[in-house]
């Protein structure tokens, strides 16, 4: 997806992902962010129409207030405003797993139908894999235990896949009620968040539906970047444009973090 | 208790062919230092363990440490892939290396075994995904009070945890600030330490979030100051972000490898020698 | 989210006759307070939870409140007996209480257990002891990987956990340091939680070994200033060893424990006139 | 047991034991210390011949300094000065079952012929005891788990009985290798110090036996004294006389803490 143009400016298909991401963090809520595509999309949520919310990094920091992107999710810059730097068992055990977290916040290298996430290997088997990507991290227990997930990565044959390499964290399982068998906490991933659109679980069969076209996108051109047979909702809509601020705060964000990189 | 010696003793001393050795950072104070005292010192056949393997465990799988990775978390934060990793997993390069992959929780929870002398650890975890598949320490586990299965995983009990900190006081006693992750668990969890510090002062200022590693949990206290360059010092020296971009294309190349490992690693005395070599070629940001 | 609200009605909204509570404090910030504003709102049936219950336990046994403790050790401590403990275990006065006890260790890791979502605990103990005897949460478990044979406690996971803290920030946050005991695990075990605090700060100085309960984790936070005495709050006031001492004829005698209580706790209104009417008999040390 | 005359000076019994029980702890030893005897014992330890012992507290304070002798575990006085302060989970997990602690110090209410303890209820049945002692608190797994396990108790045949109303703490269960099958890490009580003197366990059956006198005592109030048929060891040795500057340092210790108790 490239860029599009709507009344005020000319914005991409990534910044109308992250501005669609942020708008899915409620106030208040208490936020597990992964690196990358999410912590942009939290951050960016801080900013503007939720910054009550409480962001948490998996290396330990609780209600981070970064004033830049961090790099990794144990940058300095994550501790320094913190409310509270505690150790990583006691992120996972006394926060991730106790049930504390209200969105866990997730990027992926491939996911398939039923939210089922890799970032294991891609190709081959897993003993000699085409590309070894760099593994779990915190995804699986963030995935089983977050009351809630939101998924967000660029959609694409390779990364909207039929069936997965490797299964590293749990979306729906196999679909209907497979995932409350396993006995999870989490209720599973509530929305995935593309550069095309925004899809939901079907209520029933917990399929990934497309739900919501950004401004700019094609049903067809969304169909083509899906490795499945993607399923529409008959009440598709489509995304707000990004508002100016939203556009502003994004691009303020980005830059200085970018800065902040060069120099430090 | 700990005593104070030089890192090029302490691994002398405490580090062996054939150890399982976590050195442990969780971005933050990275003890680069002291795995390159372990190059230059020629271990081999180590079993490597930590959370997030990033540039200082590429450089050892490259020089032929390791024979086995246990970790959750393997690449180069921000920038991309670990290529030494990826291609002693792929292809067997400069020897073949068994993985052994968990989940953050399932190591950090490990290693919390570990230093508290239990055989395992309890987790909920890895039900429906295909990690148990490929990762034989993963077991399940029931509840003996609610019949509830769980799963466990062993503990982690490394013959050597090599950690680097702010600060130690002249007893041995080192204080850790900012994010201090995985540490404090895995110099418990391990038979030995070693502990590599910017300084040594007389007394320890109160820091928000400190933690102490009395001197009696510890063996070796080794000052090397920038002991965590490339990665930061919380309140000593930041991270140096350009040299993690710079490396992608070093250790995406065998020859480009070798060449930057005579030169800055095998080529000098210590990492004070280190870090001259390779500002020397622009690589240190002033 | 913390709420910052008068204890009267932290207790009132979040505190239920039936419920399990733990108040939490090892010798220091024993939230008395709260406790005596349970105590005036006269709850009953209540499962007191607490590894050292004493003074505080003793006056709420006492009066009434308790239908259950779990326990490790019950003191007086640097005295002697719990009288009102004894009494109510050995001679059913004012009602019989049932016990439920373990060790320091066994208690310790079963909060840590319910602050971690987990069913139970493993550790090394009870085997060989008459505990497994007379408490029945205490159970066998082998370990999946070694087949050892360890023993587990099921988690802990109070209605309500109740403690004190030096500080608040206007947000919620509370900061606690020097001995900080298990009231973490009390408060991260229990469904809601009431912080009471000495006073509410614009922003936490660095201290040593201090922790820090963010907002998120609890429900409510009161200013009580000397909230923990006769119990000691660490930068603030000492322990008042003298009340100790003179508790013990008090809780020694059915008669003069229900004088004083009536006169001192039930008879007031709040904290603050507790400490005006003990002081008024010469009980507050200067 | 009443005082007795050196050639300096008169001291008590209960100084004896203590300035006995001191000279038990090896200077660089980390010591697990429990309240009470131990405590007084412990610290003059480190206040004469082993400064550098580290004094490890249940409440979590390491390497505690206390300048007068605190009345609880919980003391703020133990966290004045101490190398560490940590949670009470990390001090029973990390530190005593992890088997970093050398010696455990405890007292005891009723001991018997293999060193077990009850601190738990004594007379009647468990539910309705005579006594309901304070309970268990850090005993079982100081028991467990310590290296090695000194206990302190004045000596009398309520305090040394035959058979304990309640097992709290295993020292050498029903004698020779039975502790062992337990399978604890700890080794188990080396040595028992009493009024009277001191006991050590016999190498094979582990029966505590009589194998030093402290000066005063005698063979036979000694086995008046205990609820069993005392052992005596064929080379019962006698204790050396506590030195003048012993006598010193633990009444300056006491005196310090007497004033502290009434000021603060």
């Amino acid at each position: 997806m490239s860029g599009t143009t709507n009344g005020n400016a000319t914005y991409t298909a990534d910044e109308m992902m992250s501005i669609a991401a942020s708008r899915e963090l409620r106030g208040g809520v208490v936020c597990f962010v992964g690196i990358g595509l999410p912590s942009e999309a939290a951050n960016l949520a801080r900013a503007t129409h939720a910054p009550e919310c409480s962001l948490i990094y998996e290396s330990g920091t609780i209600g981070a207030k970064p004033e830049v992107l961090p790099l990794s999710i144990g940058d300095g810059e994550l501790a320094e405003n913190a409310d509270s730097v505690v150790s990583v068992p006691e992120i996972f055990n006394y926060w991730l797993q106790a049930g504390r977290v209200d969105v866990g916040f997730l990027g992926a290298a491939q996911i398939d139908k039923f939210g089922n996430i890799n970032t294991t290997v891609i190709g081959g088997d897993y003993d000699e894999p085409k590309v070894r990507l760099p593994g779990a991290g915190g995804a699986p227990e963030i995935a089983a235990s977050a009351k809630e997930v939101i998924v967000m990565l660029r959609q694409s044959p390779r990364a909207f896949v039929e069936k997965l390499a490797f299964i590293t964290s749990v979306g729906y399982a196999t679909g209907g009620n497979s995932r409350e068998k396993l006995g999870y906490p989490g209720a599973g991933p509530s929305v995935v968040i593309t550069d095309f659109g925004i899809l939901r679980p079907d209520p029933e069969t917990k399929e990934l539906t497309l739900v919501g076209l950004h401004p700019g996108a094609t049903v067809e051109a969304a169909k083509e970047a899906t490795g499945w047979k993607l399923k529409i909702a008959d009440d598709l809509e489509t995304t707000y444009e990004p508002e100016e601020k939203e556009l502003q705060v994004l691009r303020d964000l980005k830059e200085r973090t970018e800065a902040a990189r060069k120099a430090g | 208790m700990a005593e104070i010696m030089e890192l090029g003793e302490a691994v002398e001393s405490l580090v062996s062919d054939g150890d399982s050795v976590a050195f442990e950072g969780f971005t933050h104070l990275i003890p680069f230092a002291a795995a390159h005292e372990v190059i230059r010192q020629g271990r081999r056949d180590l079993t490597l363990i930590r959370m997030t393997p990033d540039l200082v465990y590429d450089q050892m799988i490259g020089a032929g440490c390791a024979s086995k990775l246990i970790f959750s978390w393997g690449g180069n934060p921000g920038v991309g892939s670990l290529h030494r990793f990826r291609d002693a997993v792929e292809k067997g390069w400069p020897e073949s290396i068994e993985i052994e992959e968990h989940s953050h929780a399932g190591i950090a929870n490990r290693y919390v075994a570990g230093a508290s002398n239990l055989p395992f650890a309890v987790l909920r975890g890895y039900v429906g995904t295909d990690l148990p598949k490929v990762t034989s320490t993963i077991a399940p586990i029931t509840c003996p009070f609610t019949g509830e299965e769980l799963m466990a995983v062993p503990a982690l009990e490394p013959d050597v945890a090599v950690v680097h900190a702010q600060q130690a006081d002249r007893n041995g006693n080192v204080a850790m600030w900012g994010i201090t992750g995985i540490q404090k668990e895995a110099v418990f969890s391990a038979r030995r330490s070693i502990v590599t510090v910017e300084e040594i002062v007389d007394e320890f200022e109160p820091r928000p979030f400190q933690i102490v590693l009395p001197s009696i949990s510890l063996d070796a206290v080794s000052v090397v100051p920038n002991g965590a360059y490339p990665s930061y010092a919380h309140d000593y020296y930041p991270r140096d972000n350009a040299f993690y971009e710079a490396w992608d294309p070093i250790g995406r190349d065998r020859g480009k490898f070798e060449v930057w490992m005579a030169r800055h690693v095998f080529g000098v005395e210590d990492f004070a020698e280190h870090l001259r070599s390779i500002e020397a070629e622009g690589m240190v940001k002033e």
